[in-house]
């Protein structure tokens, strides 16, 4: 699964968001400053093994389908389309992403590997570790097969919810297959309509789950 | 014609059968697995949508998702195609009873050519000529003896259904024949959940020489000529190419004459493919018919210069031909390299990663079909094939020179591929003098093969 | 044969010439600018060397540079690619001055031929029709109103040397005539070093049609048929195609068989053009001679399969073209279009920067000779080509459809291309009738062609 | 030429390179400790207009050419054969690129753009800013010209230089062009043996500079 390989341990996740928080606070905004006022694209240092890069978002991704849609206007995404959701437009905020060199002999580069289409910010979260593809600690249930969704009853906000629980059904060729929680906590919100077309893997269901109480 | 249809494949194919809609202006959606997301087809399709987990029997074999997936996303035709679900008439009934049509022989077709010992006797009927074999399957152990008794060792065992040498055999004694016959039902059984098995006379140091034909609703066909696969490696067909070298132009001409004559008058319907082993005395005898689009169809493309997949296309949504055995050209001489991720060093074991740098062959006569980019992380759950490169020229001698120069071009870094052993084929007397058999590789084992290259 | 070949050239042709070598089994040694060191070229040479710096006048213009680049790497032929040197009779003295050869035709032949004024009497005085113009070079204003009084206005003012529209004119009264000779002169001066101007008659609404032609040493020629080249803006061309559809099949026949009677009576050797402009009335009038490799070679190549640029090595070396016109077979229709770094929607400025994604069409019929690659940093110093997307069908009709398809699937980020211009052409009611004239975009302007095909 | 396109002006270099310093400083030694002990393969973060990217060198890079070196043994450089120099193996300690955001409206990669054959170590200066070109606080007197080169008297270790001063010449087809010391200073190394072809750019000798006596 992606998810083994995407990404690291917890305490190797937590550590590096240390990292990247001092990183955050300490240097971007003094160095961003700099760099505005000499209107430069891109700034590169490397030492030994490390090499850190400082360039506009713009400059970045490998995304030839999303520029393909750029181009041809009238680019469609299932899941998109279905929920009338925005095609998405660029980065959030903040994207950490974290390859584990474990993938490969010398490291996954998922930041450099292109995204399909429309997929930058609703991919599983078994794709990208930490914040920024769901909401802040939240859990999300996603779609165990590609068909129409059928919320349930427990899938409104504000609904509490345990793990395991069937939140709805995506219906496959009129087999409904069992939308559940994965986790115990609240639901905070409805991502698709009712009798909207949903791909594997989308998400549905957002949850804020209850401290510690992680489905195993 | 259709207004949209899903691509129910992956890889080259995926892409191939994009640009076949594109060129056709019939809208496309790429239904992939989840280890296929970040993909080229996905990325340049228009639509895209995922059907399951990487785990093929829940995305690509999965019947009701796909079907599911061309429902929600409008499609009214499937492309299947090849491998998968691409000659599984039971996905193609359940496609027609949604009201969608599935790209390929109708339903009842698929399931008429099903047994490749009922097509051997049908087409056989028609005027092919077979290869010895058991009457019908081999019921058990007693039965499989006395027919391999009466057909002589050495016998090869086969099962009828699937392909690409799995489950197959060769046995010289009625001991080797007990022993294999269990081996090989599990093999078949677990490839392709049918366990029937049938015996065949073996014939040494034979050719692989197969048709392209289309056959149209109407009843009307058309060969394009044929192709020959004899460069295998453990029945897995590594390099083809065409006019074949085996057989004298006459002999070329009347056996696909034979072929086409006989799959339209057995009501064959659209693209497809006749195989047959050529023996030492350029006899040929007919083995098995693919029913699908196969990966070496880009050989009979550069040669004619027909688009195969917008003709497949095309046939399924009921469209005459358009054109009449005189309108196929063929021209010059085209080689296909399939660059699959094995090691050949490594008795071909198939590897996985990222493609760290990626440059495509070109120039005049060169074709690469590929679904390799900078930074593709090829996965490891499907099967090895990277991409094919097709040399065209205008004899033999100018397709190898051309095909040599762009293996050389050929750059894959991060993945290990099989290059090695297309070199090696291109400075093999065998091949270079057309003389290579199906056993080329296996006779040495491909190590030897690799190692006698190296030292020419 | 030769052992090693010098290319001096860059972009997409180096690569060309590089994979012609390689086929033909020559070595060949990359001569780059410092602005090209990461060529793609330079990256899959097996030797390079870098001349000078970016500027072409230090580098790929100095003729000491490249043959010392030649001399000191051991080669012993020189290959200049289109532009540059490659038509100059001065560099290729030097060359044999050298012991070495230039591939292109020997000095005395680019001597006879250099003067398009000159070649249009001699190949005239082998049959070629060719344009009223003034007799000579016209030797001051007064000698041009009186020449262009004789031809009647309106006349075209073109200069001797060069090509590719610069220090061209047409004028329609004698004082635009008097106010532009001094402009022509100035651009022809600084363009080619040469300001001699002469008069045409200027001939509305014509059509740009060339004709390909190989002579070897012998006086043994063949033509590989012709390639229509009215796309163009600014006498420059963007998009060419074969066969023409300005001339029916007869017509086209004869204009072929002149051609390469007359050159081969002129004495011509190696590959060359023949360009012609064609009126209304499907007249063609010879007005010039190319005497190297030209950028849409690759048309002629699909349509014939032959290797233009092995060919143009192979008479160089002294060799025996080895073909009669027999063996010319052109198959189908073909369509080049060139993709330009430039801005259609700013009056096509040149662009330069860093291409950060590319992605190259492909399937069957399509070829694209390009230099790019991700990462790629296109300099700002030379012309803007970035790469020729080629489109073959059995028929015009399928050749666009398949033109369109690759279009859409070009990937070319971080640099603004042209590639909108070919699709405003392949929405176009004059292109896809094949009713277009050299005036088709500048009578409307780009800008407005884009706009009414954004319209439709 | 490359180098007005790849270099700011003085004065936006310096700033530049004072916030790189800082990044060194602050930042690099935890964040690589940290990441390190991951095991991680990239790191990248985004905020606003910027984007900071952590990564393995060796993921990094784009050179076709010398893979299919690698590929095929039997790769030659001129320049390089000629003086039967080491082939360029990895980038020096720091390297710095600033891409200034004139040359593309979106900003140069530099870093991104592959390396042509042979040249990762004996590029012109003109390439790139900064040290680990040539000999530390080291000047290079290079080829003007391809053609064979004789080196002169003053062309010998330990020889002191005036800037200007002709150190030998480049045969090209006869015509001898003067090869000139960069700055006053000391021959330290002569990089090519006389009567070797040489390549334009090519370094042939090296100059230990005098103190603050740059060439202008």
């Amino acid at each position: 699964m992606p998810q083994d390989r995407d990404t690291g341990p917890d305490a190797a996740r937590a550590a590096a968001h240390a990292g990247i928080e001092r990183l955050m606070d300490t240097l971007l905004p003094s160095l961003i400053a700099k760099l505005a006022t000499l209107n430069v694209g891109e700034l590169e240092v490397r030492e030994g093994d490390w090499h850190v890069r400082l360039r506009h978002p713009m400059t970045a991704g490998q995304d030839l389908g999303r520029r393909a849609a750029d181009r041809s206007g009238q680019r469609a995404h299932a899941g998109h389309d279905a929920v009338g959701a925005p095609a998405p437009t660029r980065a959030p905020a903040i994207v950490v992403t974290v390859g584990a060199a474990t993938a490969a002999s010398n490291g996954t580069v998922p930041s450099l590997a292109p995204v399909g289409p429309g997929r930058a910010s609703d991919g599983p979260p078994a794709r990208d570790a930490g914040p920024g593809m769901a909401p802040a600690q939240g859990q999300v249930a996603t779609s165990p097969a590609v068909g129409i969704f059928q919320p349930g009853s427990a899938a409104v906000s504000g609904a509490r919810v345990k793990a395991g629980q069937r939140l709805g059904a995506v219906d496959m060729l009129g087999i409904p297959q069992d939308v559940v929680a994965p986790a115990d906590g609240i639901v905070t919100s409805i991502l698709v309509e009712g009798g909207m077309a949903v791909e594997y893997g989308q998400e549905l269901v957002g949850i804020e789950a209850t401290a510690g109480s992680e489905a195993h | 014609m259709f207004s949209k249809i899903l691509i129910a494949n992956r890889g080259e194919i995926a892409l191939r059968i994009l640009r076949a809609c594109r060129t056709l202006g019939i809208e496309a959606v790429v239904a992939y697995s989840e280890a296929d997301r970040d993909s080229l087809a996905v990325q340049l399709a228009d639509e895209a949508i995922c059907i399951g987990p990487s785990d093929a029997r829940r995305s690509y074999l999965s019947v009701p998702a796909i079907i599911s997936a061309a429902v929600v996303t409008g499609c009214d035709a499937i492309h299947p195609g090849y491998g998968f679900l691409s000659e599984d008439e039971t996905f193609a009934e359940v496609v027609r009873a949604h009201d969608l049509t599935f790209i390929g022989p109708p339903p009842e077709v698929l399931d008429r050519f099903a047994s490749k010992e009922g097509t051997r006797r049908l087409l056989g009927g028609y005027g092919l000529p077979t290869i010895p074999g058991s009457v019908g399957m081999v019921r058990d152990d007693e039965h499989a003896l006395v027919e391999a008794e009466r057909i002589g060792y050495p016998v090869l065992i086969k099962p009828s259904a699937g392909g690409g040498g799995k489950g197959m055999r060769m046995v010289r004694t009625p001991r080797e024949l007990e022993s294999s016959l269990r081996v090989c039902r599990s093999e078949a059984k677990s490839a392709f959940g049918d366990d029937s098995l049938y015996l065949e006379k073996w014939l040494d140091d034979t050719r692989h020489v197969e048709v392209q034909v289309a056959v149209d609703r109407y009843g009307h066909g058309v060969q394009f000529g044929e192709r020959d696969c004899s460069v295998q490696r453990r029945h897995q067909k590594i390099l083809e190419e065409g006019p074949t070298t085996a057989l004298s132009p006459a002999a070329r001409a009347e056996l696909c004459e034979r072929a086409i004559h006989a799959v339209v008058a057995a009501g064959y319907e659209n693209v497809g493919t006749l195989e047959f082993l050529v023996d030492a005395e350029g006899k040929a005898y007919f083995i098995e018919i693919n029913c699908r689009i196969q990966v070496e169809h880009a050989v009979t493309e550069m040669l004619t210069g027909v688009d195969l997949v917008a003709m497949q296309i095309r046939i399924a949504a009921g469209e005459p031909l358009g054109m009449t055995q005189a309108d196929v050209q063929s021209r010059g001489h085209a080689i296909e390299f399939r660059i699959n991720a094995e090691d050949p060093a490594h008795d071909f074991r198939p590897g996985a990663g990222i493609v760290e740098r990626y440059h495509a062959p070109g120039g005049p006569g060169i074709r690469m079909d590929s679904h390799l980019f900078p930074g593709y992380e090829v996965p490891p759950f499907y099967d090895s094939l990277l991409g094919k490169l097709v040399a065209w020229g205008p004899d033999r001698a100018t397709a190898i020179e051309r095909g040599r120069a762009a293996l050389d071009e050929l750059v894959v870094d991060g993945i290990i591929t099989n290059v090695e052993i297309h070199k090696a084929l291109l400075s093999s007397e065998t091949f270079l003098e057309g003389r290579m058999t199906t056993n080329l590789l296996d006779r040495v084992g491909s190590a030897a093969f690799l190692a006698a290259a190296a030292r020419t």
